[in-house]
């Protein structure tokens, strides 16, 4: 039972790239992206866990009581960030492609021959 | 002096952060400051590696003044050696020269092109600079979003849209797997300084975990470098980007991913792989020479000036990952000479590229034929320099690279792997050299149909001719501004001059003798202690490597010539039974890379597993 | 692992696929706000309250409206 | 067919969509695989025992009177790590207004699409009414997490974006014309653009200051309240700037696109 979360974090990685892979629309491409790199969410978090540990946050409690690791969850909430930043990047350069070539279906973009 | 260092990298964003601001008021002679920036970038970071030479032992600084406390790293270091800050240095330089060369190029850049080029110019900095694992992946990633918004940069033509998104989802995936290679280190060892990880690795052995973790933090970085078959994204993308923005991406963007790999094993894993090394040197060399050569044979083919450069830059990336995959100190002193010299060379045959694209508006090469004559001598003199330097004659351009790779090879056992870059070499200047002959001396058949002496592809597919003319630079003006020439021939002659001098050479095999020392790394980094620097046997020029100079330059410039040559005589040169074959596979090459998001993301995958299953059977 | 972390974990590793699934980028991006909230809620289990809250305010407030306006845009043509 | 689409383009790649499915499926097991075996070697879940995070629980309250370790943790002890993605998002959203804005002028053009008969119903009175009440609550709880950052859960990061989705309220409330006609957008791109300078000045007054870049030399109060945790403060607010102009940003480049075109066709909405 202690390696769930590690392996749900390895099926929504799989999960993920199979959407991107099998993508017929740019959109739904993108999103799907976004759900790859929730998986490293999950495997970061998953990593940091300290059973029944608080929160690092010692506002109520005593500062020695057992917490849970603070610097894994610096990293995610960054990322979680920076993951919706580049996720809206992506969806402007859909928007803007759709307009050029007309279609959203990234295997019908016209691949760039010699 | 290292206080100071977080500001090569801090710099850099705050002027591109002043133009964000200055952008809604007015109209700021940005082009103006951003050089100013570039070339104070390139000062401080000459005088860090000045500082960095005068002492023996890598240079540490923590940001924010956490210093570790009992080997325990509480905040980010940045740790600098003579190796990575001439690559911070490289990278400034080549930042500074798509400045000067933007300037002219175009009409209205606007303040965002140059805040975004700012911001590329101090994450890159940055990448160089950090001693730490996750600091690393933030100044990649930042790399990776500021080239996809440069590469759609002009994005009303049809080009850059798709190559910026086949950019953007390959590298967004390369990005996820190095996360999984951080998060699993920092599993094991708790910590996420380079120094500190490898201390704690140093003792296991290599199992599940550690080979896991290099083989994703590998991935990852092969992706950004374009490793075959990572590499599939980056023929569209630098084709596709703006000059200026391909000056740098060509130039140092893709080297910085062998850096990483370099960085990454030496200060982390060469504890637990130093009693695989050998089946570990298989393995990378397997990926480098499939990487150069596969560059090497497309590169022949392409008409489209930029995409052809891409292609080169994809084979040196092999050639440079050859150099790193010996894992040895030699191996590292040839590919830190091979970066310098062939990205210099790249980026000044891109800047002599864009001054032609700037006068003719085309950048394809069939189109081009002769037109090349209306670009004023001295840039043809330049690009025909820069293409020959790529062979590497004696003593100039990438020879005292090739030669000390030559002569690691042969230490480590590999010497057959001289003959792949020695043929890498040839074919990717004999392909400039075509180029070459072709635009600016109107050599070759004008509208010759099929690049290489293989016939028409079986297929009956028309060609479909897609260099419509940039957008990037409206009309043609009639003169090409001189700071263009003047700025391709600096780089040009900087790439020659790196193999002038032999003295260079000894000191490159010194600094790689500091990069690959991790105890030492580990030392003044977590303790601030300095242990003996070891002493490095320096490398005269042999006969061996005159030789191979010679025959590369003579066999790039005997093929550039074959095929430029009238139809005729060429064909005789293929025997009948073979075309059929070699022209088929030469054509599902070519379609592979057909431009598609999915079909990217997949070869990404298959390459994934097989370099992760190979490096496993390599550890067991 | 508290019997809140297993149902969290096991609602996302069926909301995932379920993401993936709806190919129709409109439906899709709901189902990906919904996603944002598991995760939120997931991370909350993992006693990272931050992170959830980020999460949730990006991954099923932000995000799903980016890409509605972004459809909204791209929809009118690609019917 | 949407009229920009000529005859449906064949796919022209050397494998088919099959096979790369199969492709797909294969390398996708052996990664799996390869990933089982080494998350193998990692310590069970929930018993983490690193160094770096149980010494920063310790130690972090004690040195920095933050309460918040994770906010110390990133605007503190990792500073240079959120220095950095700052920038990701600078880029990403001055990207994306390179791209869109581009797009816009070109729309000036009469537009080719042809959505027939699409009536969006402007906001009723009650709906006006409430979402306009709501951007003050929404914009001072979005104060309220930025300025207790370093106490309780929160910080720059989400603050900034909960403030940026007060500007939805407003276009629900069907006053996005109204507001757009103000013209903000330069002062948002001036907020976001002060926000990553503040946060690489803040920086750098650390090195006039004497000590390190990006050290933290401002008194640090007592943990707990508003003004404790010195720079940290400083530094969520000047991320939570930045945020706020981003996201902003990021939604009215998108909006500014939908709204071009509904009223060129004669719907007043948004």
């Amino acid at each position: 039972m202690s390696f769930l979360p590690f392996a749900i974090a390895i099926w929504i990685f799989l999960v993920g790239l199979y959407g991107v892979v099998t993508s017929h629309h740019l959109v739904h491409l993108v999103i799907c992206l976004s759900v790859v790199q929730s998986s490293t969410y999950l495997l970061l978090l998953g990593i940091g866990y300290r059973t029944n540990g608080a929160a690092s946050i010692f506002v109520d409690i005593p500062p020695n009581t057992k917490a849970v690791d603070p610097v894994v969850k610096a990293l995610t909430l960054t990322d979680v960030v920076v993951g919706a930043a580049v996720t809206a990047l992506l969806l402007a350069l859909a928007v803007q492609a759709q307009k050029r070539f007309g279609t959203l279906d990234p295997d019908e973009l016209d691949p760039l021959r010699d | 002096m290292e206080k100071l260092a977080p500001l090569a990298v801090a710099g850099p964003f705050l002027i591109a952060a002043l133009f964000a601001i200055s952008m809604p008021l007015s109209r700021r002679r940005d082009d103006i400051v951003s050089i100013v920036t570039a070339s104070a970038g390139v000062v401080f970071v000459g005088a860090m590696l000045i500082d960095v030479l005068s002492r023996d032992v890598p240079v540490v600084t923590w940001v924010g003044g956490w210093q570790p406390r009992a080997g325990v790293a509480l905040g980010i270091s940045m740790a600098f050696d003579p190796l990575s800050t001439s690559l911070a240095l490289l990278a400034a330089v080549l930042v500074c020269a798509a400045f000067l060369f933007a300037w002219r190029y175009f009409e209205t850049p606007g303040p965002i092109f140059h805040a975004l080029m700012l911001v590329f110019g101090g994450a890159m900095a940055g990448f160089c600079l950090s001693g730490d694992l996750f600091n690393l992946f933030v100044f990649f990633e930042l790399m990776s979003v500021t080239a996809y918004a440069l590469t759609a940069y002009r994005s009303e033509e049809s080009g850059p849209l798709q190559g910026a998104l086949t950019f953007a989802v390959s590298n967004t995936v390369g990005a996820v797997f190095i996360l999984f290679g951080i998060a699993l280190l920092y599993a094991r060892t708790g910590a996420l300084n380079l120094a500190q990880i490898g201390v704690a690795l140093a003792h296991g052995h290599a199992d599940g975990l550690v080979v896991g973790a290099f083989a994703f933090l590998c991935i990852g970085f092969m992706v950004k470098a374009a490793v075959v078959p990572f590499h599939f994204w980056l023929a569209d993308a630098y084709a596709v980007a703006p000059t200026p923005a391909c000056v740098i991406f060509s130039g140092v963007m893709s080297d910085l991913g062998i850096y990483a790999i370099a960085r990454v094993y030496w200060t982390m894993f060469d504890g637990p792989f130093h009693a695989h090394l050998e089946t570990l040197r298989l393995v990378f060399l397997l990926f480098g020479g499939v990487t150069a050569l596969w560059g090497a044979v497309l590169c022949l083919a392409q008409h489209h000036l930029k995409r052809l450069l891409a292609f080169v830059t994809i084979s040196q990336i092999g050639m440079a990952l050859i150099g790193v995959g010996l894992f040895s100190t030699e191996g590292i002193a040839a590919a830190a000479l091979l970066i310098a010299a062939d990205g210099l060379l790249r980026a000044g045959l891109f800047v002599a590229i864009g001054a032609v694209i700037h006068r003719t508006g085309s950048v394809n090469e069939l189109r081009l034929y002769r037109l090349g004559r209306q670009v004023p001598r001295p840039l043809a003199a330049i690009f025909f320099a820069g293409a020959l330097g790529l062979a590497g004659p004696p003593f100039l351009g990438a020879f005292s690279g090739k030669r000390v790779l030559e002569h690691a090879a042969i230490d480590v056992g590999h010497g057959w792997i001289i003959v792949v870059f020695v043929v890498a070499a040839i074919l990717t200047a004999a392909a400039v050299l075509r180029a070459g002959g072709r635009v600016f001396l109107g050599w070759g058949e004008p509208a010759e149909d099929d690049p290489i002496p293989f016939g028409r592809p079986t297929g009956s597919e028309v060609e479909r001719d897609d260099d419509e003319a940039e957008a990037e630079t409206t009309g043609a003006p009639d003169t090409t501004p001189p700071v263009m020439i003047a700025t391709a021939g600096a780089l040009v002659a900087g790439g020659l001059a790196i193999s002038l001098f032999p003295a260079l050479v000894d000191k490159t095999l010194d600094a790689a003798a500091r990069f690959t020392d991790r105890a030492a790394y580990a030392a003044v980094v977590l303790h601030g202690a300095k242990l003996p620097l070891p002493d490095t046997p320096n490398l005269g020029v042999d006969a061996l490597a005159i030789l191979f100079g010679l025959l590369s330059v003579g066999g790039a410039v005997g093929i550039a010539l074959a095929v430029l040559s009238p139809r005729h005589r060429v064909r005789g040169l293929v025997p009948l039974r073979l075309r059929g074959p070699l022209r088929g596979t030469y054509w599902a090459v070519r379609r592979l890379h057909s431009g598609q998001a999915g079909d990217y993301v997949t070869w990404l995958s298959v390459g994934a597993a097989t370099f992760g299953v190979l490096l496993a059977a390599a550890t067991r | 692992m508290t019997v809140l972390q297993i149902v969290a974990l096991a609602l996302v590793a069926v909301g995932a696929p379920a993401v993936v699934a709806a190919r129709d980028p409109l439906r899709q991006a709901f189902v990906a706000s919904f996603y944002g909230l598991l995760l939120g809620v997931l991370f909350f289990a993992f006693a990272a309250p931050d992170v959830a809250l980020s999460s949730i305010v990006i991954g099923s407030v932000a995000l799903p409206t980016i890409i509605l306006l972004a459809l909204a845009k791209i929809g009118d043509k690609d019917s | 067919m949407s009229p920009g689409e000529g005859p449906a383009r064949r796919r022209d790649s050397e494998i088919s969509l099959a096979t790369r499915r199969r492709l797909f499926l294969v390398s996708g097991a052996v990664l799996a695989a390869l990933m089982t075996w080494a998350l193998a070697g990692m310590p069970a879940f929930g018993d983490y025992h690193g160094i770096y995070g149980l010494l920063l629980n310790r130690v972090a309250v004690p040195q920095e009177h933050a309460t918040n370790v994770i906010t110390a943790v990133n605007f503190d002890y990792r500073g240079f790590d959120t220095l950095g993605e700052e920038f990701i998002l600078f880029a990403a959203v001055l990207g994306l207004a390179l791209i869109l804005r581009e797009r816009r002028d070109e729309e000036e053009g009469p537009p080719d699409d042809d959505a027939v008969g699409r009536q969006v119903s402007g906001a009723s009175v009650a709906v006006r009414l409430i979402t306009v009440a709501l951007v003050g609550p929404t914009v001072l709880l979005a104060g309220y997490i930025i300025a207790h950052g370093a106490i309780t859960p929160g910080g720059g990061f989400q603050g900034g974006v909960i403030a940026a989705t007060a500007l939805l309220f407003v276009y629900l409330g069907g006053e996005y014309l109204a507001l757009r006609r103000i013209r903000p957008l330069p002062l948002v791109e001036i907020t976001k653009a002060t926000g990553a300078a503040g946060f690489v000045l803040i920086g750098i007054a650390g090195l006039i200051w004497g000590v390190a870049f990006l050290d933290n030399w401002l008194p640090k109060g007592t943990p707990g309240d508003v003004f404790s945790a010195g720079t940290m403060q400083l530094l969520s607010v000047a991320v939570g700037f930045e945020i706020t102009g981003g996201f902003v940003l990021i939604l009215s480049e998108f909006l500014d696109q939908t709204i071009v075109l509904r009223r060129r066709r004669g719907v007043r909405s948004g």
